[in-house]
């Protein structure tokens, strides 16, 4: 088996929940570098979409910036801001968002704003973004983030997005129609919403992680899945086809 | 009707204390050089507006020129964050910033209500989250027809717009290419408006039917500084500059050392110091 | 997802009796060919929406497809009266015609709120007319910031939009260039669309990086139909022929010509009737 | 002086009216036929933005309909006509509208719905179009309308568009900040809305033309200014350009 980082193993699982078919809202980092792995590898026609306004764009590079001249030349076409918001996203026209953050709490709601309070901030975080309609306007959200008691929180100090509020029906009570988060990607394993009660529940273990680890690492007594099963680790073609995407992102971003 | 002019003139026409101000641009065609003027005419008691505050706010809050901001994303694009941003924030430095803040659904049909000359944008958002625990500008509305409740904000009307473009014409017709952001909204919704752009030429080249243009009559001031938005992109001219959005990070995280690069880069420097960037990704273009 | 198909096919999926349906074109791109093989497949108690009804409404309205019509301006463009049309609500023939009717700013705002998934659109009009009084769709509604008084009205959701476009590539990807009325929010507003195209080509042609592209998975059904716009026009492939808008007002005058001429030129031809319209103004052009 | 017929004289009055850095919202046939009459004489950089999206056109024929191609080929670029109503119209980035109609009352508000009732009408009319935005949201408007009696009526059966409502102060009462008809130009006189009750006025009467004409053909006691001055003749120029311009556009309309 190849040697690999968690980081890598992150992301492959991310790219490996992306179908042919999928509309992707995508962000900058990890949910960039995890569409673009599913598109170089088992997903060609995947539909990526920035928030930029760029529609159906192919990069050979992964764009530092959301509006990388890259993702505009190699668009279907882009479009304005407003009408990214309006037509694309509100319209209910993507199925996937992706969404991360420093905090997620059990239901995997999210912040992205604050440390601390909102008015007197410990660390001032850099705000919402997209993050609140891709969260209730796509048909579906997946979540990348890193493990750690920082970031996995029983309370989070804002609520920046909502997954699924205060679990069970909580959402569709808010009349929002979409599913909200259907998976939690980390370093460690993939979480999906428990039917009834919509916590994340721990359904794949990434290989060498313990139960132990992802306890310590998750600020809140976490639940597993009654089988929860080994995530594959990354193959070689894998492997390559990221380091080989995030070589050719470094060397371009260092000529710049 | 569009007045084409030099930059330092530009901005003394139309930006004064007090006034509220969006300079747009989504990472593409960003208005570095109008950024700089406006901090060398010291600029104070500014109100700022922008969905990503980026580097061009950062600098201003960091050399004291505003006093509030009105955004939904400020960070550093795939580096982290905005040192002199959060410094106003976290410790009042250089001064107290106040923060009005949205998420980009609402800046985005803010701006487009703006230009729109509605009072107010009406859109479906801001759903279980805490924001609009913390902007009192954030109201709801009932559809009349589906009892649906939607979020609604005031619409974006700023004093002044201030954008960068590629290329207008000699009439002041301004046409833009590539990620074309919220700028034609901005414009479109302020009182005041300073365009910079890449070259004035004779005429607007051949283009599509459709090709995003802003007519002369919609801008104020329009103003050629090649490479006016390094270290951002101009599509078709350079590149974005990866690298030194990276050396911002070390340049603004310590407050003298931002100082001292401000000195020598923007307060002893005019706009014609862009021309350079410019200049050297076209020649390492051909 | 697109499927590329014909133009019965197409029709037979996607229009079903009592289907609200849009047919859009603003002059340019009308689908003549679409309207003709709704009438052909004899679709009946149809919702029409159009801001300008045009001639292909007043040949489905005098074949009797029609049972509403929801619309801004029902005349013949720089000629006259759509006599079809007038029949029907001046004197009840086929059968009554249902008006709601709306200004040109109230119908493209409710596109434009459709297309951005909205329940309703909301905009400064109708202040003071009487259209008001005749549709009751028309509402108030108070912005919660300055207390201004704006129309409200429902969106436009079709079931199905119907448009014609220059072209499409093979995954369906449509483009449409020139004047581009309604047709994209037309297409994004409904559940269910149909494509026409002047030509289905390999790969888009080398195009402006803001070109108008309808995404393949926006569009239901696309079709390659030649001339389908005629006697409308195709920016690029033919002109409008102004002389056949003059030629219809003799043509739907006399309810017995208009089914004679119906009966000739639509129920007894097909599709493939249009392509000797795209190939003499091609060949003229040469 | 040259002979010249009365539809002439008001497209020449009309087209004399506006002025070299007017931006006009221009409709079809007669407002078309003058803007361009204008734009061809003493008016060459006036802004012509039709409906159609097509902002800044300068067609060499006159279009028969509002999105012919000639006025998108012609055009410093063609929005889309949501964007055209939103950002360009009610954005209030327009100076002059022109209107017209089948019926006009003393207060120049306008009819082009129905002759006769709503629900039982003994002409039905095309209907409103841009008009009632139009009417409200251009700085100004100008309005070219032939005279007549069923056309110049007491009351209207059915408020298209407004003017100046009920006259004096009743537009503003209605939020409007708009000027509203600042000239009525017919084939017979021009007309302008007094100062104070806003009812349209004689202010000058075209050559040959007397005020008993001008009340036989209005259904109204027609009110004439205190001065009245006598239209220019159209110059032999002002003719030529104008029969140039309508035979290239039957030339190319008959080809077409």
């Amino acid at each position: 088996m190849a040697d690999y980082k968690p980081a890598e193993m992150m992301t492959i699982a991310a790219a490996r929940s992306l179908k042919n078919d999928d509309i992707c809202f995508v962000g900058i980092g990890q949910p960039s570098a995890a569409c673009n792995l599913a598109r170089l590898t088992h997903a060609p026609d995947i539909t990526l979409i920035y928030e930029s306004g760029t529609l159906a764009t192919k990069p050979t590079v992964l764009p530092l910036s959301i509006g990388d001249g890259e993702l505009c030349e190699t668009a279907l076409t882009t479009v304005s801001v407003p009408e990214m918001f309006r037509y694309w996203l509100q319209g209910g026209r993507i199925k996937v968002g992706f969404l991360g953050g420093a905090q997620i709490d059990k239901y995997a709601n999210l912040n992205t704003t604050v440390v601390g309070p909102y008015d007197k901030p410990k660390v001032r975080l850099p705000g919402a973004g997209g993050a609140p309609e891709i969260a209730t306007s796509c048909g579906e959200i997946l979540i990348i983030m890193a493990q750690g008691k920082r970031a996995f929180v029983e309370k989070l100090d804002f609520v920046t997005s909502i997954g699924h509020v205060t679990g069970g029906d909580s959402r569709a009570k808010l009349g929002v129609k979409t599913k909200g988060p259907v998976k939690l990607i980390t370093d460690m394993a993939v979480w999906e919403p428990d039917p009834v009660t919509k916590e994340m529940t721990v359904v794949s273990i990434h290989p060498g992680v313990t139960r132990e680890q992802i306890q310590e690492n998750t600020g809140w007594p976490v639940k597993f899945a009654a089988h929860v099963s080994e995530t594959p680790a990354p193959t070689a073609k894998e492997l390559e086809v990221l380091r080989e995407l995030h070589a050719r992102t470094n060397r371009a971003h260092a000529a710049a | 009707m569009a007045r084409i002019t030099t930059l330092s003139e530009a901005i003394a026409d139309a930006v004064h204390d007090g006034d509220t101000i969006a300079l747009e641009g989504f990472t593409h065609l960003i208005p570095h050089a109008a950024c700089h003027e406006i901090i060398r005419q010291g600029r104070k008691n500014l109100t700022l507006i922008r969905m990503t505050p980026d580097l061009v706010y950062d600098q201003m809050i960091g050399m004291g020129c505003v006093s509030k901001l009105v955004f939904s994303w400020g960070g550093n694009p795939g580096v982290g964050s905005l040192h002199r941003f959060r410094d106003a924030v976290e410790n009042g430095l250089p001064h107290k910033l106040e923060l009005e803040e949205h998420s980009h659904a609402a800046m985005a049909n803010a701006y487009e209500a703006g230009a729109a000359g509605l009072p107010l944008a009406v859109f479906r958002g801001y759903i279980g989250g805490d924001l609009p625990k913390v902007n009192p500008k954030i109201k709801r509305i009932t559809c009349p027809f589906t009892g649906e409740e939607l979020a609604a904000i005031p619409s974006h009307r700023p004093d002044v717009a201030v954008i960068h473009a590629q290329r207008a014409d000699r009439a002041g017709n301004v046409m833009i290419e590539g990620v074309l952001g919220v700028q034609k909204e901005a414009v479109l919704a302020s009182k005041r408006q300073v365009v910079t752009v890449e070259e004035i030429v004779d005429e607007l080249p051949q283009r599509s039917l459709n090709a995003v243009v802003l007519p002369h009559w919609t801008v104020g001031n329009v103003v050629a500084v090649p490479g006016g938005a390094f270290p951002s992109y101009a599509a078709g001219y350079y590149p974005r500059n990866n690298s030194f959005y990276k050396k911002w990070d070390d340049i603004a995280k310590d407050r003298d050392t931002f100082a001292a690069w401000m000195k020598e880069n923007v307060l002893d420097k005019g706009p014609e110091a862009f021309a350079q960037y410019a200049r050297k990704h076209q020649a390492a273009a051909e």
